[in-house]
This record gives structure tokens, C-alpha cells and sequence, in this order.
């Protein structure tokens, strides 16, 4: 009975850990886009 | 752009629903094995994994064959995703497999065909996704992983043949397939298989939309430093 | 069709030409395969008939092992002064070089077993019982369908910075097959004849067995597959 | 007699060999001569096969005994009929029936003439006669048919009685020439691939009458042996889905597919390589068949038990297979079609879509016949698939196609406007609809059958729809009554109407088809005499058994009356079964049929105490099937008539496409196309462009550079240069945009026009491990120089190396190497040097004797295209300059005899602007 229980944790942690990480670099890219986005708009401030 | 969201968040609910129904199936509704008790409950998620790897394997190839003839960036990111969404399948499928081992017939690895194939397939996959990351040029990058792909998967019937064949001449103790399914299983086993794929299709448009987002990025780190 | 096979000749002739004034890749691989050979030798008490079983698993141990040197080597020398892109604007099909290199490797792996199998033999006292030819056919298959896939993707491979670590890796997962089935031959070939499972000798015997099959059908496919693909790795 | 039998049959095997041989080398060298001595062989292979083959007739006419063939299929009481017919009862005799007509056919083609392309005859002839070789092979040493049989018997084993029936010469026969005559368009496929016109329309015409012909022969063959299994087998069916009726039916599906995509091919030049696949795979499929028949794996009323020859067949199948997949990937590049599909809704896009189910019902056939096979291979044990797998998979998909096949005639060539669509297709559409209606309230409930008589409906009405607007409007435009235009009409279009007829003719068949299908009714019954059994409405009313003795067989007849409903008399029938010495007996059914329904009685057994069991089956409609045939024929034959051939169009709508529309009816080119005209034009580019995944490196690039020109190219870093010079020297395609070199398409030329250009980079491509001679020897013979070894030397003497020619590159200085590249280049002496920064890692000295090698290479005339970011060397030689930024060409001007300060300012003023 304890097999069951170690193969379904097993199964279901390494799906959530992999859609955590997903989640995660998600999450890191749309912070560096915003600081991407923040900077060409200083640098077109400072044209003007 | 609000149509694709709330088709996303559709999607994603779809697979959880069919997630929990598979799970009510597998858990409650479908009969105890006779030999093999509670512990053969796992074959559902065993399978469905399984078949979702071999799956996701299989549209890599297509994808790959769709890079080298459009050579357009999509079909590349989709290669990418499916093969990461496919090995960790894989990895799920390899370690269900050997605990259910464990416990149905106490050896960690019975060399049953399907099983070995699975782990070779890991391996196939693991050197195609370290082949992708040894290559900076995307473009390169692209169209060796497309041509491993294919090579990879078109290794996959003979693989599966010769250890078929092998197995036979080192007779083991009980294969998968010696199971009888009764006909109450059936469901359980066609909602896991479901909710997986659904699973597989999610995971493989998420992290498809990651790396879009890593290339746009990219293309306006590059704009930013030329001008 | 008659230019096309003349410049595959061409192709092995700067091969072979290429090794012969240095010999540093043929020396190197026999040398390891010797090396192999003779640990696994400590490693295992010859004597006892339980080796018996392992002896084949030495064998194409110590000859894979060796070519996959031979095979990374094969097409890193082309990165030097570009002479790869020098070989691609020649009038000629890309698939020559494919054929080329992957005859050159085969000789040069094929020589190293030829140098080796000796040493193999004397050491584990297999020769009483011993069918020659047929083990002689049985190298010749399964090094064709290893070098067959190494060549390919030791080109495929080349393009990256850490191609030394990147091939075994490619290459060892897809070769399984050819690995199995030449392993489970000559396992055959070196049983002794009163052995379990022993079969017949000659030809007939040999073919009963599905490796045989296996061996051709992955021969054919690795000669074809490449063929087709090959001009997608050399792309420039 | 029968030693000069095997005599005449080692001859034929020799003669065709030599005939094989003879076409292949006519071919090769493309010599006339050649092909007359060819053309003598292939008269004498036929000769001999007939021959042989009379002489078989002979001896089994004569029941000659002491040949074991004649002893095991024939008897002294067997019908002189039918000891001609046990011709093709066994093995040996019906493989030699197949090679005889082959070897008739051989000879037919070899005979035919292809003004333009003499070459594809011959290597088609030449594979024909091949294939004629394998079969020969067998017949010679695996079943020879004139063996000997030492104990001479007194009387033979006898026909098996089942084939003892009238049906039994014409199925077998018409089958067999079917099979037989795929070779004919196989061999075309083949010479055409090898000769390398596959593409062009010369082949299509050949392949396609021969592929009606074959189709024809199939047809008739496939339709009757259903006719014969429904009288003949006493089933109450006639199509059981038996593995040799699936072998017979997979090659016609994928030959009616190719007849169609032909036509596309013919008219638009599309769907060249899909046409090459079918016409191969067709062949391969008829020789499957036989396959499966011959080495009885799969178990069926028909199979030969003889796994010996099966091994044979496997072999030559796998060969033919194989060679076919490798000549047509070699000969890829000339397949690509003309034109694109242009829209849905058009012919092109019709044929497309009957080819699909075409082929899904192929492969669900072949599926469907090797399914026990698939099985026992993958362990699970042999496990057949039934009619209800095929009627689910097969039928459907046929109603599609005869659905589309009602569609075609209103979709027009490329593209059909919708106004003409809709009105005409309005018509049939609604008739279709009423016929539906109609039918159901006539009580028909069953939903398959109202579509397919719906279907049916549409289809013959919108094929005479089609017709009648067709002959009303050339009754409109020579003021003629509309039904002497439509005279004219058919005897003019003869090919486009004997396919509508044929279409008709399916159409018929489908009703047929439809009315046994759904509406048989079926029962067994034991009756007593004078006892009745009610069958669908009719009343057979039992009155006893009779027996009558006849010379040879004994016959036991039941004597039934049959009334319908209202009690009037319809038929009497007497359903037999016959007993034979031997032991074996055969039932034969008692059929009365009219165009309504088919009554169908077999007289299964009887008890001592008289109670007789009855199987009757009520199939209506079932006539229906074999009128359809006839008009099949019919329309065949009418499509096949040698009448008026199309107008052979350019390949292309829009006239003679650049590709095979020029050169059909020029004289025959050397057969690898070497054209060495001289061009004006050394490069000729319009608007290149070049894309890595979403990033344009190269955009609109133009250039014209003549003959004997030096071109500087000045730019940046980035700019794309490097990538350019991949372009312009072939070794990566552009992504769009023209490119022509020495005025010819790279595309076209392939790999002799690399021949003619050369690449110099500041990377040497020289091999360190070799010496400088190897180096060059190795280029010389890659690029075949003539007289190597002289050059060799001339030319290290140029560039002073011959002191150091034996040394290894590695040793050599950063100079020496970059003169050794030189060499190479004065050796390959390309017309066209393209330059990659040359100069790079060059001191003074050696700069100055680059130059003066380029300056020498300009006075012969040869093009040189110079890539650049310093000013220092080279550009004192450049007739035009051209400036590249950020992949665009932003200044292009003549400048012969400018300073480099001039080019600094022009590169200044173009590239530093921009920065």
C-alpha cells in the first residue's frame, strides 16, 4: 500500500516541480521585459 | 490577444478537471487487481505517461521534419517544448514503473520491453536536449536538433524490437502486459491517458510561449544595443 | 553515377593519406582497445567459465570505445583552416564526403579490431572452439552500422564547442541496437559448442537468430537515413 | 515435345536477358544501333514464350502424362475446354502464362517510338525485359513446368471442380494481363527516372494508355471474378473480402489514382513525383498480390500452397522496391511541380482529393490483409479481420469518392468562379435531395442507403447535366440541333466522355451495390416435400428431390416453385448439387433474377427422411452491378480508342515554362546536361534576399556583373558580406529573389556549375596533415583538371613552392599557405573567383604578388568578385565598386582607375552615415 502512495508522490512531484519551474522562468522573463521596457523609455526621454 | 488568454485559462481548467476525474477513476472507482492489490492502481498514471512520452517523442519528429522544410522558428520552439515535456514524462513513466517493480514483484528494474525503451528513449532525449544546449547559433541549433530528432525516433521501432527479442532470450520473472484488464478499468485508464495528454499539451504550449517570450526579448536586447 | 563514386574515392584516398603521415589516430584507438582489454582482464579471472559469458561484452566494449575516439577525431580536423567549406564549394554532391569519412573510419576501426582481436583471443584462450569467419562477418556488421551512425553524428556534432562529451552521448543511445546485436552474435560465436542454447554451427544457424536481421535492417536504414540528411548537418 | 518445351524456355531466358542488356547500354550510350539488335532479342523472347506455351497446350490437350504438370491437373475425362483452361490451373503453368504476356507486351513497347527522348525507351524496354528475366528465372528453375514424371500414371489427378466453370477463363485470364501490364507503365516510370525527363510530358503519354490498358484488363478481371464468386461460390455474396480478391483490389485503387492525377500532370504540370509513386507503387502492389497468392502466408480460397516461390517473390519485390525509392530520390529535384495548387475549389484540387481516399482505402485494404500477419509477428497470435472491419472502413470512403466524383465536371482548371458553380451545380443537387425524399417516404428507413441512392441520384444527374450544357452550347455555336451536336460532341471528345461513361457505369454499379447490401433478406430452412418456406415476400413452395446420372458426375436436384405475394407464379428452380467420381462435389446455385431482385437458392443438404435444408437469399438490385460493369467497359474502351491526341500544352498554363517546355522537341541532349554556352552575364542577381529564422540578413540585392569584371565590394562589419558571397557562390541557397550563373539556373545546372567558380578566403582550406602536392592533387581531382600532374607542377613553380611541394601544410608560414590557396585557385582555373578578404594576415610582398596573380587572372578574362573592409590592397584593379549595409546594396557605380581615396570617401560618405 505504501508503494502506492511513494509512486503517485513521485509522479505528481515531478509534475508540479516541472510547472513550477515553467512558472518560474515565466515569471523572470516578464520582470527582465519590464526593465527592458523602463530603459528604452529613459533612453527616448533623454533624446527628446 | 484576450480571446488566446481565455482560451488558455480553458485549457488549463479542462486539465484539471480531467485530472481529478482520472484520479477519482484510477483511485476509487476502478477494481483492485487481484495478484497485485492496491499498488497496481498506479498502472493508470504508468501508462498514461507512457503513451504521452512516446507521443510527445513522435510530434518532436514531426516538428523537427516541419523545421528543415519552412525553417521557421515556431516549429523549432515546438520541438524544443516537446522534447523537455517528453522526457520528463519519461522520467515520471521510469520511476512509477520501477516502484510499482518494487512492490509488485520486489526488484527495482524488470527489463520488461516497454519499460527498457523507455529508458532508452530518456537517453536519446537527454542527449538531444544537451545537443541543443551545446550549440549557441540558433539557427544551427536548430537544424542539428531537427536532424537528431528525426534520427532519434526513427532508432525507436528497432530499439524496441531487438530488446524485445532480447528479453526473450533472458526469460524475467513477469511482464506488464500479464495483467487481465477488467472491463470497470477501462474508463480509468482512458481519463489518465486523457487528462495527460490535455497535460502534455499544456505544459508544451506554456513553455513554447516561454521561449517566444525569451526570443522577443532577445530580438529588443539586440535593437537596444545597436541603436 | 560514375563521378559520384570516384569522388568518394577521392575523398578516403586524402583520409587515408591524412592518417598515414602522422598514424596518431589508428595508434591511439589500438592503444585503448589494448588498454581495455587488459584491465577488464585483471578485472575478471580469466579462468572461471562465469567470464565466459562476459567475454563478448569486453570485446565490442573495448572496440566501441576505441572507435568513438577515431570517430570525434574524424571530422574536428576539418575545422582547421575552414577546409570543410573548401571540401562544400567543390562540384560534387555533399553526400561524397558523408561516404568518404565514413569508409575512412571504417577501415581505421576494422584495422584497430584486426590488431586487437589477437591480443583478445590469446588472453581470454578462446581459439579451440572458435568460428572464425562467421565472427570475422559479425565485427564487419555491427562496426559498419556503429561507424555508419558515429560518422553521422560526429558531423552533426562537430558544430559544437564540446563535441568530445556531445558524441558518446548522441551516439551510444541510438547505436544500442547494433551493440545488442553484435554483443549477442559473438556471444553465440564464443559459446562452446556443447553450451546451452548453442546453435548450429554454419550460416543457417547464425541466421535463425533474429540479430542478424536486426544488423542488416540497421545497416540499411543508417546508410539511407544519412544519405537523405546529410545535407541539412553540412549546411553552411 | 516437352524437352524442346524447357529448350525453347532456357533460350527465351537468354534471350531476354541479352535484350535487357542491349536496351540498357542503347540506352546509356544512346545508340540506335544498339536498340535495332535490342528490338531482334525482344522478337525473339516473345517467339520463344509463344512457343512454349503452345507447346504446353499441346501436351495438355493430349493428356500427355509423363509431364507431372499435365498429370496433376488434368484427367482423360476432363471437357477438352477445360484442359486448356487447367493451362493456368497450377503454378509453373500460371507463371508461365504471366511471362508470356509480358514478353508480348515487352515487344509492343520496345517497338515504340519517342522522337525526343529515344534514351527513356530504351531503359524502359530494358527494366520491362528485366522483369521478364526474374520471371523466366523462375520458370526455369524453381517450378519448370515441362518436368518430367518418371512413373507415367495411368490417368491424371483431375481439375479442381470448383474451377470447372465457363467463368473460370475469363477471370483468371483478364487478371492476370492486368497484373502483367503494370510492368509496361512500371518500366516507363523507371526509364523515364533514369533517362532524367521524368518531368517532362513525353512520359505522361506513354504511361498513360498503357495504364488504361492494364486498368482495363483489371476491371474486368476484379468485376467478373465477383460476378463468378456470386453464381459460382453459392455464397449469397460477392465480394468476401478474401486476401487474393484484397490483393487484386490494391493495385487498382492506387492505378485509378494515378489515371486521374495524370491528367493534373498532363494539363499542369502538377503532382510529377506523386504520379512517378503511384505508377511504381501500382506495380509493386500487382506483384504483392501475386505474392500473397502464390506463397499461401495467408490462408484464402485461392492461395497456391507453395512458400518455395513465395521466397522468390519476396527477394525481387524488396529489390524493386528498393531501387524504385532510390531512383526517385535522386531524381527529386526534377519532380517539383510547375504550378501550385491555386485554390480549393478547382480540378487540380479534386484530383488531389480523390487521390486521398484513393489512397485511404488502399491502405486500409492492405491494412485490413495483413492484419493477421502484423498480428502473428507482434506475438499476439494470428487474428483475422472479417467483411464488418472493411464494410465500416472501405464503404464510407468509396461514397465519398463518388460523391466527389459528381462534384468534378463543374470545377474548373485552376480556379472555378462561383457564379457558374452554383448555378450549375444547383440542378443535380436538388434531384439528388428528391430522389432522398422520395425514398423515404417510400418506407426505405435505413440511412446508408438513402445517402448512397442519393448520391447515385446526384451523380448521374449532374453528369448529364454536364453533358447537355456541354452540347447545347456547341449547338448554339454551329447552329446545329442539340442532338446532332452532342453526336459530334462524343465522337470528338472521345477520351473526357469515355470517362464520364465509366463514371456512370461505377455509379450503376453502386446501386447495385446498395440494394444487396442493405436489403438482402436472408433464411435456412428445412422443409419436407410439400411443405413452403417464405422468403422476403415470395413463396417456395418444395415439391421434392429428382436425380439424374450423367457421363462423369451424378446430379441431385430440388424442385422448387416460387409465387410472389399475391400468389402468382414467378419461377421454377432447381438447385443441384453434383457428385463426382473422385469423391469431390460441387453445389450449384439456382439464380432467378430480374432488374428488381435476384432470387438465390442453394440446396444445402438433405436427411434420409427427406427434410431438405434450403439457404435463399432475396438480393435486390443485384443486376444492377453487372450492367454497371458493361458500361464500364465500355466507357474504358471509348477513353482508350487511339482518337485525336491533346494538344501537347507547355507543362505550364502561361506557355513554356523555363524548366521542360523549351527543350522537348531540340535535339536530344547529351544525357548529363552538359550546355556550355557562354553568357554575357557572369552573375545575374534580382532583389536576393536571404532569412535566418526571423532576421533578414540580405534584402533586394541586385547586381549584374559581366563577363572579365573585378568587383569590389566594400561594407561594414555585420553588413552581411560574408553571407552574400555564400549566396553568389552557391553554397547557401537564397531564401527568395533570382540568382543566374555563367547564365544559367543553379537550380538546373546543380553541380557542373560549381565546377567553373572558386572560392579564396583568408581561411586556406588546406589540410595540414597533407602536402602541398596532395593538397593540390586531392582540388585537382575533386574538381577534374586534365592533365593533373603537368599542372601540378606548373603551378607551384608560379607561386615558388616547388621547393616545399612534399613538406606537410602544417609547417608551412601564414604566406606560403595563402600562396599555396592561390595555386589551388590557378589551378582549378575557375571562370569565376569570388575573394574573401584575401589579404588579411598578408605582409607587403606577399600582397604585392596576390595582386599581380588577380591582375593575370583579369587579363584572361576570368570574373573576380572582391570582398573587402580595407582600403589598402586590391581595389587598383576594381572595374566596379558596390557598397553593402546592413544587407542592402546602397551604392553601385562603375570605378575603373579611382583612388583608393576616392573609395575611402564613397564608403565614408555611404557606410558612415548611416553608422
Amino acid at each position: 500500500m505504501g508503494y502506492l502512495f511513494a509512486a503517485m508522490a513521485v509522479a505528481w512531484g515531478t509534475l508540479f516541480l516541472y510547472l513550477a519551474y515553467l512558472g518560474q522562468r515565466q515569471a523572470q522573463l516578464s520582470r527582465e521585459l519590464t526593465l527592458l521596457q523602463q530603459a528604452t523609455r529613459d533612453s527616448a526621454k533623454k533624446e527628446e | 490577444m484576450h480571446r488566446r488568454l481565455f482560451r488558455w485559462r480553458l485549457a488549463v481548467a479542462a486539465a484539471g478537471a480531467l485530472m481529478l476525474l482520472a484520479l477519482y477513476f484510477s483511485l476509487v472507482y476502478a477494481p483492485t487487481e487481484r495478484t497485485m492489490g492496491q499498488v497496481q492502481r498506479v498502472f493508470y498514471f504508468h501508462l498514461g505517461n507512457a503513451w504521452n512520452a512516446f507521443l510527445a517523442f513522435f510530434l518532436v519528429m514531426v516538428a523537427s521534419i516541419g523545421y528543415l522544410k519552412t525553417r521557421s522558428r515556431r516549429w523549432d520552439i515546438y520541438a524544443e517544448a516537446l522534447a523537455e515535456v517528453g522526457v520528463v514524462f519519461t522520467t515520471v513513466v521510469l520511476i512509477t514503473g520501477s516502484i510499482w517493480g518494487r512492490a509488485a514483484w520486489n526488484t527495482w528494474w524488470t527489463w520488461d520491453p516497454r519499460l527498457t525503451t523507455t529508458l532508452v528513449l530518456w537517453f536519446i532525449y537527454d542527449g538531444y536536449l544537451a545537443l541543443r544546449a551545446s550549440l549557441e547559433n540558433w539557427e544551427t541549433r536548430a537544424r542539428l536538433s531537427a536532424v537528431y530528432g528525426i534520427v532519434g525516433f526513427v532508432n525507436v521501432p528497432i530499439v524496441f524490437m531487438s530488446i524485445r527479442w532480447w528479453r526473450t532470450i533472458h526469460p524475467v520473472v513477469i511482464s506488464l502486459s500479464g495483467m487481465d484488464m477488467d472491463p470497470r478499468m477501462v474508463p480509468a485508464m482512458l481519463a489518465s491517458l486523457l487528462a495527460f495528454t490535455l497535460l502534455l499539451g499544456v505544459c508544451t504550449v506554456l513553455r513554447a510561449q516561454i521561449s517566444q517570450s525569451a526570443d522577443a526579448l532577445q530580438s529588443m536586447k539586440d535593437a537596444f544595443r545597436q541603436d | 553515377m560514375r563521378a559520384y563514386w570516384r569522388q568518394v574515392g577521392w575523398i578516403l584516398w586524402k583520409e587515408l593519406r591524412a592518417e598515414w603521415r602522422t598514424r596518431q589516430t589508428v595508434t591511439s584507438m589500438a592503444i585503448f582497445a589494448f588498454l581495455v582489454i587488459v584491465v577488464f582482464s585483471f578485472a575478471f579471472d580469466p579462468t572461471r567459465d562465469v567470464t565466459r559469458q562476459v567475454l563478448p561484452g569486453i570485446l565490442w566494449i573495448a572496440y566501441l570505445f576505441a572507435a568513438v575516439l577515431g570517430l570525434n577525431r574524424s571530422f574536428m580536423v576539418e575545422r582547421f583552416n575552414d577546409s570543410l567549406l573548401g571540401l562544400l564549394s567543390a562540384p560534387m554532391d555533399r553526400s561524397t564526403i558523408y561516404f568518404g569519412k565514413a569508409a575512412a573510419n571504417l577501415l581505421f576501426v576494422l584495422l584497430v579490431e584486426a590488431l586487437s582481436l589477437p591480443v583478445f583471443l590469446a588472453l581470454y584462450d578462446v581459439l579451440p572452439d572458435l568460428r572464425l569467419e562467421e565472427l570475422l562477418l559479425v565485427l564487419l556488421l555491427g562496426t559498419l552500422g556503429f561507424v555508419e551512425v558515429g560518422t553521422f553524428l560526429s558531423a552533426l556534432s562537430a558544430n559544437s564547442r564540446s563535441s568530445e562529451l556531445l558524441l558518446p552521448l548522441l551516439l551510444f543511445p541510438v547505436a544500442l541496437p547494433v551493440v545488442i546485436a553484435s554483443v549477442q552474435l559473438t556471444a553465440v560465436l564464443l559459446a562452446a559448442p556443447a553450451a546451452a542454447g548453442a546453435v548450429a554451427p554454419g550460416w543457417a544457424g547464425l541466421w535463425s537468430l533474429p540479430w542478424l536481421k536486426v544488423l542488416l535492417v540497421y545497416d540499411g536504414v543508417f546508410l539511407l537515413l544519412p544519405f537523405l540528411l546529410f545535407d541539412y548537418v553540412l549546411e553552411v | 515435345m516437352p524437352e524442346i518445351g524447357t529448350i525453347s524456355l532456357a533460350a527465351a531466358l537468354a534471350a531476354a536477358l541479352y535484350a535487357a542488356a542491349t536496351f540498357g547500354m542503347a540506352a546509356w550510350r544512346r545508340s540506335e544501333e544498339l536498340a535495332r539488335r535490342a528490338r531482334w532479342a525482344s522478337v525473339a523472347v516473345a517467339a520463344l514464350e509463344t512457343l512454349a506455351s503452345l507447346i504446353l497446350f499441346y501436351l495438355l490437350g493430349t493428356s500427355d502424362f509423363s509431364v507431372r504438370y499435365v498429370a496433376e491437373y488434368t484427367s482423360r475425362n476432363l471437357p477438352p475446354f477445360y484442359r486448356l483452361v487447367a493451362f493456368w490451373g497450377g503454378q509453373a503453368g500460371s507463371l508461365l502464362l504471366w511471362s508470356w504476356i509480358l514478353s508480348l507486351l515487352g515487344a509492343v513497347a520496345a517497338y515504340q517510338r519517342f522522337p525526343g527522348q529515344p534514351a527513356m525507351g530504351f531503359a524502359a524496354s530494358s527494366v520491362a525485359f528485366a522483369v521478364d528475366v526474374f520471371f523466366l528465372l523462375i520458370l526455369n528453375a524453381v517450378t519448370p513446368p515441362f518436368a518430367r514424371l518418371s512413373p507415367v500414371p495411368p490417368d491424371g489427378a483431375g481439375l479442381n471442380p470448383l474451377l470447372q466453370n465457363p467463368g473460370m477463363f475469363i477471370h483468371p485470364l483478364t487478371l492476370y494481363v492486368g497484373y502483367v501490364a503494370f510492368a509496361i507503365p512500371f518500366s516507363f516510370a523507371f526509364g523515364a527516372l533514369a533517362t532524367g525527363n521524368a518531368g517532362r510530358p513525353v512520359w505522361v503519354q506513354a504511361v498513360r494508355s498503357w495504364t488504361l490498358f492494364a486498368w482495363l484488363f483489371l476491371t474486368v478481371g476484379i468485376v467478373y471474378g465477383a460476378q463468378w464468386a456470386y453464381v459460382e461460390l453459392g455464397w449469397g455474396g460477392y465480394w468476401g473480402w478474401d486476401p487474393v480478391e484484397n490483393a487484386s483490389l490494391m493495385p487498382w485503387l492506387t492505378a485509378t489514382a494515378f489515371l486521374h492525377s495524370i491528367m493534373a500532370q498532363e494539363r499542369r504540370g502538377m503532382y510529377k513525383a506523386w504520379n512517378v509513386i503511384l505508377v511504381a507503387l501500382t506495380f509493386l502492389l500487382s506483384i504483392f498480390g501475386t505474392y500473397l497468392t502464390r506463397s499461401g502466408i495467408l490462408s484464402s480460397v485461392h492461395a497456391f500452397q507453395d512458400s518455395a516461390l513465395g521466397q522468390w517473390f519476396f527477394y525481387f519485390l524488396a529489390a524493386a522496391t528498393l531501387a524504385s525509392i532510390v531512383l526517385i530520390a535522386a531524381r527529386w529535384q526534377q519532380l517539383q511541380g510547375e504550378q501550385e495548387l491555386e485554390s480549393y475549389a478547382s480540378k487540380e484540387a479534386g484530383f488531389l482529393f480523390s487521390n486521398l481516399l484513393l489512397m485511404a482505402m488502399a491502405f486500409a485494404v492492405i491494412l485490413g490483409t495483413l492484419y493477421p500477419l502484423i498480428t502473428r509477428w507482434l506475438g499476439q497470435g494470428e487474428i483475422t479481420v472479417g467483411p464488418p472491419f472493411f464494410n465500416q472502413v472501405v464503404v464510407p470512403l468509396g461514397l465519398a469518392l463518388v460523391l466527389l466524383m459528381g462534384l468534378c465536371p463543374f470545377l474548373g482548371w485552376r480556379r472555378t468562379n462561383g457564379g457558374q458553380f452554383k448555378e450549375s451545380f444547383l440542378a443535380p443537387a436538388l434531384v439528388g435531395v428528391v430522389v432522398a425524399v422520395g425514398l423515404a417516404l417510400a418506407g426505405i428507413r435505413i440511412p446508408g442507403a438513402l445517402v448512397a441512392f442519393a448520391i447515385v441520384a446526384f451523380v448521374l444527374s449532374s453528369l448529364a447535366a454536364e453533358l447537355w450544357r456541354e452540347a447545347s452550347r456547341q449547338a448554339l455555336k454551329n447552329g446545329e440541333g442539340v442532338l446532332r451536336a452532342l453526336g459530334r460532341l462524343l465522337a470528338r471528345e472521345r477520351r473526357r466522355y469515355g470517362g464520364h461513361l465509366v463514371h456512370v457505369g461505377v455509379a450503376v454499379m453502386i446501386i447495385g451495390m446498395t440494394g444487396i447490401g442493405f436489403f438482402q433478406v436472408h433464411a435456412t430452412q428445412s422443409v419436407q416435400a410439400g411443405q413452403a418456406i417464405t422468403v422476403g415476400g415470395y413463396r417456395f413452395a418444395y415439391n421434392g428431390l429428382l436425380e439424374k446420372r450423367q457421363p462423369g458426375r451424378d446430379v441431385v436436384m430440388a424442385d422448387l416453385e416460387v409465387s410472389d405475394r399475391q400468389g402468382r407464379p414467378v419461377a421454377s428452380l432447381r438447385p443441384e448439387k453434383v457428385f463426382y467420381p473422385d469423391g469431390q462435389n460441387s453445389t450449384e446455385v439456382a439464380i432467378h433474377g430480374n432488374l428488381a431482385r435476384d432470387l438465390y437458392v442453394i440446396l444445402a443438404g438433405w436427411q434420409a427422411d427427406g427434410t431438405t435444408t434450403f439457404q435463399i437469399y432475396v438480393n435486390p438490385l443485384v443486376q444492377w452491378m453487372w450492367i454497371g460493369e458493361y458500361l464500364l467497359v465500355v466507357g474504358t474502351l471509348l477513353a482508350l480508342w487511339p482518337g485525336r491526341r491533346p494538344r501537347l500544352q507547355g507543362s505550364g498554363a502561361d506557355g513554356a515554362a523555363a524548366g521542360s517546355g523549351g527543350d522537348d522537341g531540340g535535339p536530344a541532349p547529351a544525357w548529363p546536361e552538359e550546355r556550355a554556352e557562354v553568357a554575357e552575364l557572369m552573375v545575374e542577381a534580382r532583389d536576393l534576399s536571404k532569412r535566418i529564422g526571423e532576421r533578414l540578413i540580405l534584402q533586394g540585392i541586385s547586381l549584374q556583373v559581366p563577363r572579365g569584371q573585378f568587383v569590389a565590394l566594400l561594407g561594414p562589419n555585420g553588413a552581411g558580406k560574408s553571407t552574400l558571397l555564400r549566396v553568389l557562390s552557391l553554397l547557401s541557397p537564397p531564401s527568395a529573389g533570382t540568382l543566374r550563373i555563367a547564365g544559367q539556373d543553379p537550380l538546373e545546372a546543380g553541380d557542373s556549375l560549381r565546377r567553373r567558380l572558386a572560392l579564396l578566403s583568408h581561411n586556406t582550406f588546406l589540410y595540414g596533415d597533407l602536402s602541398a602536392r596532395e593538397n593540390l592533387y586531392l582540388y585537382g581531382r575533386l574538381y577534374g583538371v586534365e592533365n593533373l600532374q603537368a599542372r601540378i607542377v606548373q603551378v607551384l613553380e608560379r607561386v615558388h613552392l616547388t621547393l616545399f611541394q612534399m613538406d606537410p601544410v602544417r609547417v608551412f608560414s601564414r604566406g606560403m599557405q595563402q600562396r599555396l590557396a592561390i595555386a589551388r585557385i590557378l589551378l582549378l582555373s575557375p571562370d569565376l573567383v569570388f575573394l574573401d578578404e584575401p589579404y588579411t594576415g598578408l605582409d607587403l610582398e606577399a600582397a604585392a604578388s596576390l595582386n599581380s596573380i588577380l591582375a593575370e587572372l583579369k587579363a584572361q578574362g576570368k570574373t573576380l568578385f572582391l570582398i573587402t573592409h580595407s582600403f589598402e590592397a586590391g581595389l587598383e584593379l576594381a572595374d566596379q565598386v558596390a557598397v553593402l549595409v546592413r544587407g542592402r546594396l546602397v551604392y553601385q557605380a562603375p570605378s575603373s582607375g579611382w583612388s583608393v581615396e576616392q573609395y575611402r570617401n564613397v564608403y565614408l560618405q555611404k557606410a558612415g552615415s548611416v553608422k
